[in-house]
């Protein structure tokens, strides 16, 4: 009990410091980093209510998949260090000032929908919970998954397909002047065409012809 | 016979408008003035059916408007106010008719000018035969447009056309009054009939009504109303300014509309009327003060002008302004009379104006004139004789009829009737002055005229000279023909199906030295006036240079145009402006259309500049949207 | 059913204006034939409708040659019918139209075909206007018209036309979108937009205040009224001559027509509650708008201005509701068609001659063209309400009628007789009299055969009809009679409903 | 396998975008074979549809469902899709994005708005909608080595990922607070009290508005459909329109039908913002595409005011309005793509000074198309309005009328512009005939379905009237 | 305080939720923040979802989570490849930067 709260507020801080790091780190791989982190606590906490598969999932898609595809592109594109010397565009004080009185509106507004929560009327605490421990989480989920979800599963695939398809189109470009590999023709090349004897006059070098 | 004599001059007029000019110049004169002679002759049979048999009628033409309980026809109605107007208008009008032939020789427009005078008189004879209100308002339209037309004859001369414009304007001033006299009428009689109206009179005496704020007397209003229409027509003062400018038309124009017969027409109003002004002494009072103010305004004007034609204008506003006051005095066959002598005599003194105007080559100036009696005889004969019956000489027309006026003015034995009285004996002196000085300054004394030669003066063609005279014949010998059948004791029999006297016509002797002091004046004034205008020209000039305030008063007309001018003309102008520039396009437009487009634009501005193309923007944007919408739902 | 002759009488323009669009072939054959199916199509239909003005039945105020087709299922249905009111609208409506084409023929220097296709199919739209006895239908037809008169005026309009179409069309537009509103509104509250069921069922008196104010908003800007009425000089002045005719003889007319039938019977309380709105804005509209004429140096924006004054005239008669006013306001409305119509067109010819309207760049003209001047002048006198002319007769009824109800109104009024005079005859004497103002306009030529014909056409009619308006009378006498006996009816059922 | 049966349309669609893909990938050069298969396999896809069973039915544990409103809403987005492809064929092949990827992308973005349109359930609707949204990003991009597209891309990406996280939270909301995430289960659990669902109610609304691009969420519209290409900003202004108001017209009506009082408010307010600023920011627009989507703002604002109404003739003028929006704005694409000269294509409004003169035609379909956009009767645009504004005051929301009606002025001031462009001003040189018979077709189908439309307005009416709140 | 209640993981997912929205607005740097900031927001929802699945013994939230992450997945492949292009033809993807469309 106290040390699902202890945990709770442990890594519920450590997400809400790396989710504010990750947007005002200067540098971006540094925000990707802090990312990673917030995922890593979260994943901690959902297992910690028994949603373990979907903790270890969330490490898996999230942090293994996305996140390092985040640091790939801040790789590829070389903007890891924003340049800061920019000056402060005018009304941009007032922008943030406005925004946060806003932001902060919003999450009060959030609190008062949460605080409005009488689903069930008496507070029950998550850990108490008794889950059906006949069958594990990812069990139970993968029961579902297949039988009853089974077009949500089809169409989250068409989902991969079409971002699949968006990314290559998108990126995909066929240079010109550029040497690519032929694996059919590197495998298929026989010894005699690919290996010649020379004999070497010392003093001379080599003089490899086209 | 009734439809030849009203359609006749309108069949002469469409034949020579349209098709003027493939018959031809000539033939048209030939026809328009054949055609108005045969209506004229046709007059004088209905005249005499009238006296003789008391022939009356009303001919039906068809109906005119029917709209609800407003019926109105078209019809010729015969009665003996009718008959007399029919013989003044058609006579007169034929002998224009020829007059002009001779008159317009040089003139390139001839078919045109006979269509209009043709037009003219079908519609003077419409207005004298209507039965009813909105054929009198039709004929009383048409007249003046046809007045306007005439004036504006001469197109070339921005003058001409100014004076059209204004004459046209200022008798809509007075139509203005008349056709709300007449909204009145049907308002409260249901009917614009003549018969009906008369006939409902005596019960509507005590009826009050609140208009423009002021209650008045139905009655009074009505006559009021109508006499202000009847002020524009025959140009009493206020509404007089037209008639002086309308002397820019061709003088048989002059002769015909604006002596003769037109201007007649609101005295004809009055009278056609007199069932209804009888039972309002106010309204009387009205027209009586308004007639002798006129008559006394405009003979005082006449005494100075110089230009021949505007003389004897501003003497045609004196002597309407006498038939008026007759009118006013309950004297309304005087009245009448009055019109016929005046029509013949005033007629003629323009023609023999034309004539002399002819002769010198369209100068119309009398100081540019002068001692050339000899050369023009004719002319200068039919002059005298104009100016002697119109002055009032004794046994010439106008002195039966004005004398009568006097007399009938003196016997109402009202205040009003003497002061009317007086006014009147005291214009005769001037008319004579001013009529004389017209004959002494234009053919006595030396020649004056610089552009023409003595030698070119030239007698005026036969066919001038012979209307003229039959004119002139008419003016020595009407009043004596016609005196009993007008005025006479037998007269009010004549009258009684047109004309009503609620107060029977006094037939006692005025006094003698009433009787005797007009001719007298009249008589004793031809002397003087030769003496001040061509003998001793220095006494005048002496007296105009010691009173100059005085002489330009006079000179400019009592200021009347350039009062009109400052009050009404120009004011209009600005507020027409003002409305334009800053009613219409400063606040209307300003604010209306052109500022809610101006105001669409800027917000679209706006809302345009709101969309930076910053992502940040875009999103900031849904988040304020997102949460005004959850703040609204809390606090909804 | 018999023969549906509105519908084609509506329809026969509009079928025209097909032929004229499916044309092919050479640009020459292409006009010439285009122009022959205007013609024709547009006079068929004015003998078609002469001969349905012989078989109007004067003598009942029901409503006739009733069609009734399945339209919008279940709620609208395509009505229509005429009574003694619209016919007249209708009759001068397809007289005015050939007009119009004949004018364009002549004037329009490019695209006349899609010119004719325009004027043919805005003759549909405003004879649907006057033909429709259902509220949307009407509405349709109504603000269709926009379409087609926007590019009239766009198109083949003056250098500032862009500013005037929009105007024009916004304005009207704007105004007349209230009116759906009020539409729909009364479809459901009563549930029918069939004006025939609608003339008999009465509409609860709380909502006919704000009903009546949504039409009004429309028509106060179609007719228009002070002080919705500055599109109109601008929409004038820009407008080709045939566009200012058809704007001038029949547009506003729908407004007015508009007043009288819906305004008045449709929302008798709200009508007599607001008459002293429309009398005082048409009082003003009457002098307001003549003083303005008075110094306009434009001579089609003197013309523009002088139509609110005598549509002024227009709304104090409809309002006056006594049979001299409604009669006189119809009769006003004929006789302003022809007279305007032709006044516009007088501007036409001398504006195709010498391509101004300025006041002051005309001068003389009689001497040069005689013809002309004659023409003008009749349309001048007919303008100034002088008797004898069409003009007279609508206004002095229009006066009588609004003596009865309210003598100071009438009053005011009729010094814009006085004012009219004025403006008109000062206009003819600077264009027509006077010296003549430059060596152009010794070169203009009179008018030709056939502007003779028009306006000889116009000029028999105006005066026809002013000195014998008894077949206008006859026809619209036992209408209006019942539209005024409806309306008091109605009105006193409200007013013992108010007091009870 | 009744259930395959029930979705068999969507089942060959998928089989037809993996079908297409190998079919492209293994045959060189074959754009045109593709776009035509694609168009032929929309075409089977709606004789599918329509054959489906005339009755409600709801498949895989009530999370699908068909019926009335999602036959007809398919068959709309299939035949829709089928005529911006067959209208921007030319524009695709003249733009260098003739790639099979592109009717394939296309495809697949139709195929995830049918499952919206056919969603009953939480889960399923936010898959469908991000497949298709996924495919609406790369299509807004696809012009790749074009700055313009790529950045119309990425803020559409950006903005509806955040549209999509906000409508997601508010799933996660209203699963919370009502426990399921099926529709009907919702409704039932759904009451005014349940101030959690009720904020969720907010966050989905919002995530909708963004689909349809009502203001204040409209802020992509402009730039992107500048930005994309042409055939891909005809798509985005017609086809995803359908199926997020259809969901609209669904989650509203099937799932939040209890609160009405509580997201009509905010409907209403959507709507009329929406009108003021279509009518209001497009008057200053120079680039064709961007008024357009002014234009489109604008009558998504009367769209939503149907939807705003509450009532079954609310949804269904809302349809009517959709489908007379949707033909005329196919017209109004179908001459944006003629405007091209020598294998360019213009956007600037001024291109079109004069077309009258140059192509009568052209300019007299686009005179009639963009009449009725301004919704002037008797064209289909006004009576679109009547119907919907029917509806808005059958319910007595008269400001909402009202304000309606008077943008409707404000608006008809920029078509205006354009006709005054096209009728009133001076020809300029003239645009390459276009041969190119899918659009020729299309622009006059459009131009004189909008024309005749008012013979027999019923047949909308008929059309939908059993679409009907259950 | 001790006892941990589903607010308690309502509240973080709040948190997390408004740092991603004011992490979308307020960056100034680069677009890829904002792609993780979208991250951040879905991963609030995630966390509202398994939240209450687990505490109404409901399956269907973790399943929706299941879908979730396959779609975060694919659309942070879509908006990288997005602006990997977005980057090529600028040059930069500073967010300051992207306004070449606007009005």
């Amino acid at each position: 009990m106290l040390a699902h709260s202890l945990f709770f507020y442990f890594f519920s801080t450590v997400a809400v410091f790396a989710s504010i790091m990750v947007t005002v780190s200067r540098n971006t791989v540094y925000s990707v980093f802090f990312l990673i982190l917030v995922f890593i606590s979260i994943s901690i906490l959902f297992i910690m209510i028994g949603a373990e598969f979907l903790g270890m999932i969330m490490l898996i898609v999230y942090v293994g998949a996305v996140a390092i595809l985040f640091l790939f592109v801040v790789m590829m594109l070389n903007i890891t260090e924003q340049i800061t010397k920019r000056p402060i565009r005018k009304g941009f004080i007032n922008n943030i000032s406005v925004g946060s009185i806003v932001g902060v509106i919003i999450f009060l507004e959030l609190l008062v929908a949460v605080g409005g929560w009488k689903y069930k009327g008496t507070f029950v605490s998550l850990s108490d919970i008794n889950l059906n421990l006949a069958i594990s989480n990812t069990h139970a989920l993968g029961n579902v998954l297949y039988t009853d979800y089974i077009h949500l599963f089809q169409i989250s695939g068409m989902i991969l397909l079409v971002a699949m398809i968006g990314a290559i189109t998108l990126t995909f470009s066929k240079r010109e002047n550029i040497k690519r590999q032929s694996y059919f023709n590197q495998i298929q090349r026989e010894k005699d065409s690919a290996v010649s004897l020379v004999e070497v006059e010392s003093g001379k070098g080599v003089k490899l012809d086209d | 016979m009734e439809y030849a004599i009203v359609f006749l001059p309108l069949l002469g007029s469409i034949i020579s408008g349209f098709f003027g000019k493939r018959l031809g110049a000539k033939s048209c004169q030939i026809l328009t003035s054949s055609f108005v002679s045969i209506s004229a002759i046709l007059s004088f049979f209905i005249f005499y059916d009238v006296l003789t048999q008391d022939y009356s009628s009303n001919k039906l033409i068809f109906n005119w408007i029917n709209s609800g309980s407003f019926h109105v026809n078209w019809s010729i109605n015969i009665d003996p106010l009718t008959s007399v107007m029919l013989v003044v208008v058609s006579f007169i009008s034929s002998i224009i008719h020829f007059y002009s032939i001779g008159y317009m020789d040089d003139d390139p427009h001839k078919a045109r000018f006979m269509a209009y005078l043709s037009l003219f008189t079908f519609a003077m004879l419409t207005l004298v035969t209507a039965d009813n209100f909105l054929q009198l308002y039709f004929g009383w339209e048409g007249v003046g447009l046809c007045s306007y037309l005439l004036i504006g004859f001469w197109y070339k001369k921005p003058s001409a056309n100014a004076a059209a414009i204004k004459a046209f304007i200022v008798n809509r001033v007075g139509d203005f009054g008349f056709a709300i006299g007449i909204f009145l009428i049907f308002f409260f009689y249901g009917t614009v009939n003549y018969d009906e109206v008369f006939q409902q009179t005596p019960l509507l005496l005590q009826k009050e009504i609140i208009f423009i704020g002021i209650e008045f007397n139905l009655i009074t209003l009505i006559c009021l109303l109508l006499f202000m229409g009847a002020m524009g027509k025959s140009a009493q003062i206020l509404l007089h300014t037209w008639l002086p400018d309308a002397m820019e038309g061709p003088t048989p124009v002059s002769a015909l509309i604006h002596a003769a017969t037109m201007v007649t027409a609101g005295v004809f109003l009055v009278v056609r009327c007199s069932p209804i002004f009888e039972y309002s002494q106010v309204a009387l009072n009205v027209v009586t003060a308004v007639g002798m103010t006129t008559a006394f305004f405009a003979a005082t004007v006449a005494l100075v002008q110089t230009d021949i034609k505007k003389i004897v204008a501003y003497s045609t506003c004196s002597q309407l302004g006498y038939m008026f006051f007759a009118a006013g005095v309950g004297a309304y066959h005087v009245a009448i009379f009055h019109l016929f002598t005046h029509a013949f005599f005033k007629a003629l003194l323009f023609l023999g104006s034309g004539c002399v105007i002819h002769s010198f080559n369209n100068e119309q100036d009398i100081r540019s004139m002068g001692g050339v009696w000899k050369k023009i005889p004719f002319t200068y004969v039919l002059m005298i004789i104009g100016t002697l019956a119109l002055t009032g000489f004794p046994f010439l027309s106008g002195y039966y009829s004005k004398d009568a006026i006097i007399e009938f003015a003196y016997l109402r034995g009202s205040t009003i009737g003497y002061l009317a009285a007086t006014v009147g004996i005291f214009t005769a002196l001037l008319t004579a002055i001013y009529s004389w000085r017209l004959i002494f300054k234009t053919f006595h004394g030396k020649y004056n005229n610089k552009e023409n030669n003595l030698s070119s003066i030239h007698e005026s063609p036969l066919t001038m000279l012979i209307p003229s005279c039959l004119l002139a014949i008419g003016a020595i010998l009407i009043g004596i023909l016609f005196k009993e059948m007008f005025i006479g004791y037998d007269s009010s029999q004549f009258w009684s199906s047109s004309i009503l006297f609620l107060q029977s016509i006094q037939y006692d002797h005025p006094p003698i030295w009433l009787l005797v002091i007009t001719p007298t004046v009249v008589i004793v004034t031809i002397p003087i006036a030769y003496y001040l205008f061509v003998a001793n020209e220095k006494i005048l000039k002496n007296f105009v240079l010691k009173n100059q305030v005085l002489y330009n008063f006079l000179v400019n007309k009592w200021y009347f145009d350039e009062l009109y001018n400052f009050i009404f003309v120009e004011p209009l102008k600005k507020i027409g402006l003002f409305f334009w520039r800053k009613g219409d396009i400063n606040t209307i437009d300003r604010y209306g259309p052109d500022g809610l487009s101006r105001l669409v634009k800027i917000i679209s501005d706006k809302a345009v500049h709101f969309q930076s193309g910053y992502l940040y923007h875009y999103a900031f944007a849904m988040l304020i949207g997102f949460s005004i919408l959850l703040t609204y739902l809390i606090l909804y | 059913m018999n023969f549906p002759i509105l519908s084609a009488i509506i329809f026969i323009p509009l079928i025209g204006a097909l032929f004229i669009l499916v044309t092919k072939g050479e640009h020459k054959n292409i006009v010439r034939s285009s122009k022959y199916v205007a013609i024709f199509s547009s006079l068929a239909n004015f003998f078609l409708t002469i001969f349905l003005w012989y078989s109007f039945d004067t003598s009942t105020s029901e409503f006739q040659f009733v069609e009734e087709r399945n339209w919008m299922e279940g709620f609208i249905n395509f009505q229509l019918g005429i009574d003694g009111i619209s016919i007249l609208f209708i009759l001068l409506t397809t007289f005015i139209a050939p007009i119009c084409i004949f004018s364009g023929i002549h004037s329009i220097k490019f695209k006349l075909k899609e010119f004719l296709i325009a004027i043919l199919v805005m003759e549909t739209l405003m004879l649907g206007v006057f033909c429709s006895l259902d509220l949307v239908l009407f509405y349709l037809f109504f603000e269709g018209g926009l379409i087609p008169m926007f590019l009239i005026i766009g198109i083949w309009g003056g250098p500032k036309r862009v500013y005037s179409a929009f105007k024009f069309f916004l304005f009207t537009l704007l105004g007349s979108v209230l009116m759906l509103i009020a539409i729909i509104s009364i479809y459901w509250i009563t549930g029918t937009t069939d004006v025939m069921k609608l003339l008999d069922i009465r509409i609860p008196q709380e909502y006919q205040y704000l009903l009546w104010l949504a039409f009004f908003s429309s028509f106060a800007v179609k007719l228009p009224m002070w002080p919705f009425h500055t599109w109109l000089p601008d929409a004038h002045v820009e407008a080709p001559t045939a566009g200012s005719v058809i704007l001038a003889a029949i547009l506003l007319k729908m407004a007015g027509y508009g007043f009288m039938r819906f305004s008045l019977g449709l929302f008798p309380v709200a009508s007599d509650y607001f008459t002293p709105l429309i009398f005082t804005l048409s009082v003003i509209a009457i002098i307001y708008t003549s003083l303005v004429a008075l110094m306009q140096d434009d001579m089609k924006k003197l013309i523009a201005y002088s139509s609110v004054a005598h549509m002024g005239f227009v709304t104090i008669g409809i309002f006056s509701l006594t049979k001299q006013g409604l009669e006189g306001s119809i009769i006003q409305m004929m006789s302003h068609g022809l007279i305007s119509a032709a006044l516009f067109l007088c501007v036409g010819v001398v504006y195709d001659r010498l391509h101004s309207r300025m006041i002051s760049s005309y001068g003389g003209l009689v001497n040069i063209m005689p013809k002309y001047a004659f023409v003008f002048m009749i349309f001048v006198l007919a303008a100034l309400g002088l008797p004898g002319t069409s003009g007279f007769v609508g206004e002095f009824l229009v006066l009588v009628g609004a003596f009865q109800i309210n003598i100071f109104v009438a009053v005011l009024a009729s010094l814009g007789v006085i004012l009219s005079a004025v403006y008109m005859l000062w206009l003819y004497k600077r264009v027509i009299f006077g010296k003549v103002a430059s060596s152009e306009i010794k070169e203009m030529a009179d008018l030709n055969k056939t502007e003779i014909y028009i306006f000889a056409s116009l000029v028999f009619l105006t005066i026809f009809f002013g000195i014998y308006p008894e077949p206008l009378f006859n026809t619209i006498d036992i209408s209006v009679s019942n539209l005024i006996d409806d309306y008091k009816t109605d009105l006193n059922f409200y007013l013992t409903q108010i007091n009870n | 396998m009744q259930t395959i049966v029930y979705i068999l349309p969507e089942l060959f669609l998928s089989a037809a975008i993996m079908f297409l893909l190998m079919l492209g990938v293994f045959i060189k050069k074959s754009f045109k074979l593709v776009s035509l298969l694609t168009i032929l396999s929309l075409v089977f896809a709606i004789a599918l549809i329509l054959n489906q069973p005339n009755e409600i039915i709801k498949i895989f544990n009530e999370s699908y469902i068909i019926d009335r409103l999602s036959i007809f809403m398919k068959v709309l987005t299939l035949s829709f899709c089928c005529f911006v492809l067959l209208s921007s064929k030319d524009y695709v092949k003249s733009n260098n994005i003739d790639k099979i990827e592109y009717p394939i992308i296309i495809l697949a973005s139709t195929l995830g708005m049918i499952l919206m349109i056919g969603a009953y359930d939480l889960i399923i609707f936010y898959l469908g909608l991000e497949l298709q949204s996924l495919c609406l990003y790369i299509l807004a991009s696809f012009k790749r080595e074009d700055e313009k597209s790529t950045e119309a891309g990425l803020k559409y990406f950006v903005l509806s990922a955040l549209a999509s996280g906000l409508l997601l939270y508010g799933c996660s909301l209203i699963y919370g607070f009502t426990g399921s995430t099926n529709f009907e289960i919702i409704s039932a659990n759904l009451d005014e009290a349940n101030m959690g669902a009720v904020f969720g109610i907010v966050f989905i609304i919002v995530g909708l508005a963004f689909k349809v691009s009502a203001v204040p969420f409209h802020m992509w519209t402009p730039d992107v459909y500048e930005g994309s290409p042409t055939s891909v900003t005809s798509f985005f202004a017609l086809v995803p329109k359908i199926a997020a108001l259809s969901v609209f017209i669904r989650f509203m009506y099937v799932p939040f039908i209890n609160v009405i009082s509580q997201w009509q408010s905010i409907i209403i307010f959507l709507s009329i913002a929406s009108m003021i600023l279509g009518a209001v920011a497009a008057i200053g627009q120079s680039n064709i595409k961007r008024l357009m989507a002014y234009s489109s703002i604008g009558h998504m604002g009367y769209a939503l005011a149907g939807i705003a109404a509450g009532t079954n003739s609310g949804i269904q003028s809302t349809i009517i309005y959709l489908v007379i929006y949707l033909v005329m704005n196919l017209g109004a694409f179908g001459c944006i793509f003629m405007m091209k000269r020598e294998n360019i294509f213009y956007e600037d409004i001024n291109e079109l000074s004069g077309l009258s003169k140059n192509h009568p035609m052209l300019a007299l379909s686009f005179l009639i198309i963009l009449f009725s956009l301004a919704g002037i009767p008797p064209l289909a645009g006004f009576f679109a309005k009547f119907y919907v504004f029917m509806a808005v005051i059958e319910v007595k929301m008269y400001a909402l009328a009202v304000i309606g009606l008077v943008t409707t002025v404000v608006s008809a001031f920029y078509y205006l512009r354009i006709i005054k462009i096209i009728y009133f001003d001076k020809p300029k040189r003239p645009f390459a005939k276009s041969y190119d018979w899918g659009l020729k077709i299309s622009l006059i189908l459009s131009s004189i379905l909008v024309l005749i439309y008012f013979i027999y307005p019923s047949i909308l009416v008929d059309a939908v009237s059993s679409i009907l709140i259950y | 305080m001790i006892e941990i209640g589903l607010g308690h993981y309502l509240t973080l997912a709040a948190i997390i939720f408004t740092i991603g929205i004011i992490g979308i607005f307020l960056n100034r740097k680069n677009v890829i923040i904002i792609l993780m900031s979208i991250e951040l927001i879905l991963l609030a929802v995630n966390i509202n979802l398994v939240s209450f699945s687990i505490y109404l013994q409901n399956l269907v939230g973790q399943v929706f989570v299941m879908f979730i992450l396959t779609v975060a997945a694919a659309e942070a492949a879509v908006g990288l490849a997005i602006i990997v292009i977005y980057y090529k033809n600028k040059g930069s993807i500073d967010v300051e930067q992207i306004s070449s469309l606007k009005g």
